[in-house]
């Protein structure tokens, strides 16, 4: 059954060494409150499993807001198939990455977005492993099986089952049960599935009944934890306003590009 | 030193291989400023998982923007009648399915159809593979969006990939801000040139053997 | 693009051989006016995969709704999980399956349910199969590979990409986006993305927008054929209140028993 | 002959070890007459993907019956607050994911937890698998409700099975119309015995040999 609490509360559940899932695309969507909790919590050795590692733009983390490179200093491990480079490299110093390299501490795993979902769903069906046949004959295909099937070439991809599922919703009712808004969605409801435990952050809390049976996305028996985001708090639905006038701000000042924009690597 | 088309035009030129009822997905890059060109009755689809919005809000329309509504580049979109979300694992199953046309920036394009997007260095700790893969597997027809040359003049469309694969043998179109080129069993078509570029000047900016169809023409906008 | 059409158009592209994909849990959810449609186009040594194959108690054929078995003369192979073994006995005399088991003609796969919708799933994301801890040491893994992996025995499952899939959704607008209502939903949405193309048949057509974006299960892209079904068709939205009523006269009929109940087998 | 438990009686027994918080899949035979008793506050799932609906719709109530409203078993449910719908594939996301626990009904239990549920020959041409391998394997806590005895008097608590397995070892308690029994690691355990029967008379119904526990005790309802 699922049980409302507070972030520090449910946070109670990381423990060290776990493995951790998160969306990112960004600020919609990934649960950047319980990321917070997360760093406060002070647990270390984790691997983090995540879509994106996008670090947010400059005067946003001055303001309260947390985004997953923040939490590099507490991993061992990362499996992502995309990383904001120039952004993380220049929230930490070459220096430091040269550090935990040497040290053994951080391991990085590249995977392809549709291969992680994949994996986290494999996960969820207690599946012992997929033959994906996206990354044959490229770096994701490094220390993997592969074979052959009616002539078309497959890498065998391993289950992901996170100890904990941090996930960001956007209204859950007291069951537990879960809606998201727009493109918010993402991969949240995949980490939902998958995850031993799961922590959801919402901008509100709802009797049942109130959210119709077919709009449900996330069913409440994935839910473990249901943290509502404190209305004063920079992640709260009053303060969105807010936030979408910063980020307005930072996407004015560069001209047309986006919040994301800085992903692109190298000549795109 | 002759001009080569901006990146608008080039977008322009990419869009019209869009047609009323095609589904597409369009990756960061170039091929997000397709999303302005593209013809009614296409839609378009983002990989984190949207399909059917409407254009892109431009940086004079603050007040149009919409946290929740950002595409796989970040950019914020408008609503559109019929657009649907769904989670990632859908969105992926949409990419793979073979339904979905897609268009990708690209780093190198080989001869084969090879493609490399997603780095600059075999040894690169921070690989930007995102959806890139999958795009380039599962689409009905890859096209690729790319200047032709590295800011150091080096043609990216070569004979063999010298940075690392992304996907073989999967790219069906190449747009430069040079030529169209299709990618054929025999080999690399150039079919259309830049205006005021002739087929042998394209060639000598280009690795990679080109045939000239027999119908080569002046890109059109 | 999805196109909007009638089930004798749709049925064009059905073709001796194909392999056809379809939900059944009784009347709700399954697409029995095209079922109808199907039988009518008179193709055959088709393949049908199915969750159940429950026969329709008596007096609802003679009203001129469908159930899956009705197909069975015209398939050669059946992969199901669940027959209503004594409702098909009854429908099909005995030696009518000694003659299809002896000419070699009607082959049964058993399945799990799980392993059905796992089957589907990984056929829609291009998989060459998946490792299931389901049925092992059982019917199912027969003529299986078996692997061991970190402990656990698992079976090798193949995917399914079924050439059409058949689909009962509640509405459709005409982009064909789908949603479907209660229970009704079952393997309908699996189906819509497994199959190579996608024949739906709906209660009503709207207009883009009508249908909320959040609400949206089975996005456009996956449909090809959107069928409206008739108004006075017996399967129509109309004259649902008269199959209510049948079926409340049979349950009547039967005491506490329900639709399904004669799919139990021997001592349950 | 001594009475032993009603069908009523046996669910209304089984029903006790749901508690509220739990998650619970009926299936379709004896486990579905539970759906009337379980307690406030638990929440019952269906595998064609259904979860927190009320209890059935009786056969007096025809006008409440919802012709989409059906569970594994095809009897009619009432809506409830907090129900939510979705697909088989979820559903079975859910059923494996060890956060259920599962009623079954059972042809045959071994005393090592293994289960026959699905056919009652190995040559059964139309078996009826269903999603009761799944259930099985990915409960929590999987309770068999079955009758002691077929109809020709045989134990269906078994050493062996003699039918088709269903599942090896995956049987946490039976619930027959004369006992309750665990299946632990040390063998089958007989915790509760029907009102009127003793643990020799029910060892005498039951192939495989019981344990009795410590604490044994007659069945409350």
């Amino acid at each position: 059954m699922s049980e409302i609490c507070t972030a520090d509360e449910a946070m109670a559940r990381v423990h060290d060494g776990d493995m951790i899932a998160a969306h990112n695309w960004g600020i919609s969507g990934s649960p950047g409150y319980l990321f917070r909790a997360l760093v406060e919590r002070g647990v270390k050795d984790l691997t983090l499993c995540i879509p994106n590692l996008i670090p947010l733009p400059e005067g946003f983390v001055e303001r309260g807001l947390t985004d997953p490179t923040i939490l590099i200093p507490q991993l061992k491990k990362i499996i992502s198939p995309f990383f904001g480079a120039r952004g993380i490299m220049s929230r930490f110093s070459e220096a430091f990455f040269d550090t935990l390299a040497k040290e053994g501490r951080l391991e990085i795993e590249a995977s392809a977005h549709g291969s992680l979902m994949e994996r986290l769903h494999a996960g969820a069906m207690g599946l012992g492993g997929v033959y994906s046949p996206v990354g044959v004959d490229t770096i994701v295909e490094e220390g993997k099986e592969k074979r052959t099937i009616d002539g078309v070439d497959y890498i065998f991809e391993r289950p992901l089952r996170p100890d904990v599922g941090l996930v960001k919703a956007d209204k859950a009712d007291t069951l537990g049960n879960l809606v998201y808004r727009g493109s918010a969605r993402g991969a949240n409801p995949v980490i939902a599935m998958a995850s031993k435990y799961t922590i959801v952050e919402v901008f509100d809390v709802v009797e049942p009944g109130v959210l119709e049976p077919e709009m449900i996305v996330t069913p409440g028996v994935f839910v473990d934890c249901v943290v509502r985001i404190p209305d004063e708090d920079v992640y709260s639905e009053k303060r969105r306003p807010e936030l979408m006038q910063l980020l307005a701000e930072v996407m004015l000042a560069r001209g047309v590009q986006s919040e994301a924009a800085d992903i692109e690597g190298g000549e795109e | 030193m002759k001009d080569r088309l901006t990146e608008e035009l080039l977008a322009m030129r990419a869009a019209q291989e869009i047609r009323p009822g095609d589904y597409c997905n369009l990756g960061i890059g170039l091929p997000q400023l397709c999303a302005s060109h593209v013809p009614a009755g296409a839609i378009v689809q983002s990989e984190n998982g949207a399909l059917g919005y409407g254009p892109l809000v431009g940086p004079d329309d603050v007040e149009k923007m919409d946290l929740d509504f950002i595409d796989a580049g970040g950019s914020f979109f408008t609503p559109a009648p019929g657009m649907a979300f769904f989670d990632m694992s859908t969105s992926f199953t949409m990419i793979r399915s073979g339904r979905l046309m897609s268009f990708l920036g690209g780093l190198q394009v080989s001869e084969k159809g090879d493609l490399a997007i997603h780095s600059l260095s075999d040894t690169d700790e921070f690989p930007q593979i995102g959806g890139s893969m999958d795009l380039a597997w599962g689409a009905k027809r890859l096209v690729i969006l790319m200047t032709h040359n590295t800011s150091d003049g080096k043609s990216k469309v070569v004979k063999e990939l010298t940075l690392p694969v992304s996907a073989r043998k999967c790219v069906d179109l190449i747009i430069t801000d040079l030529a169209v080129i299709e990618v054929t069993s025999g080999g690399l078509a150039l079919m259309e040139c830049t205006p005021g570029w002739t087929s042998e000047e394209i060639q000598e900016q280009t690795e990679a053997p080109l045939k000239v169809a027999d119908d080569v023409k002046e890109m059109e906008f």
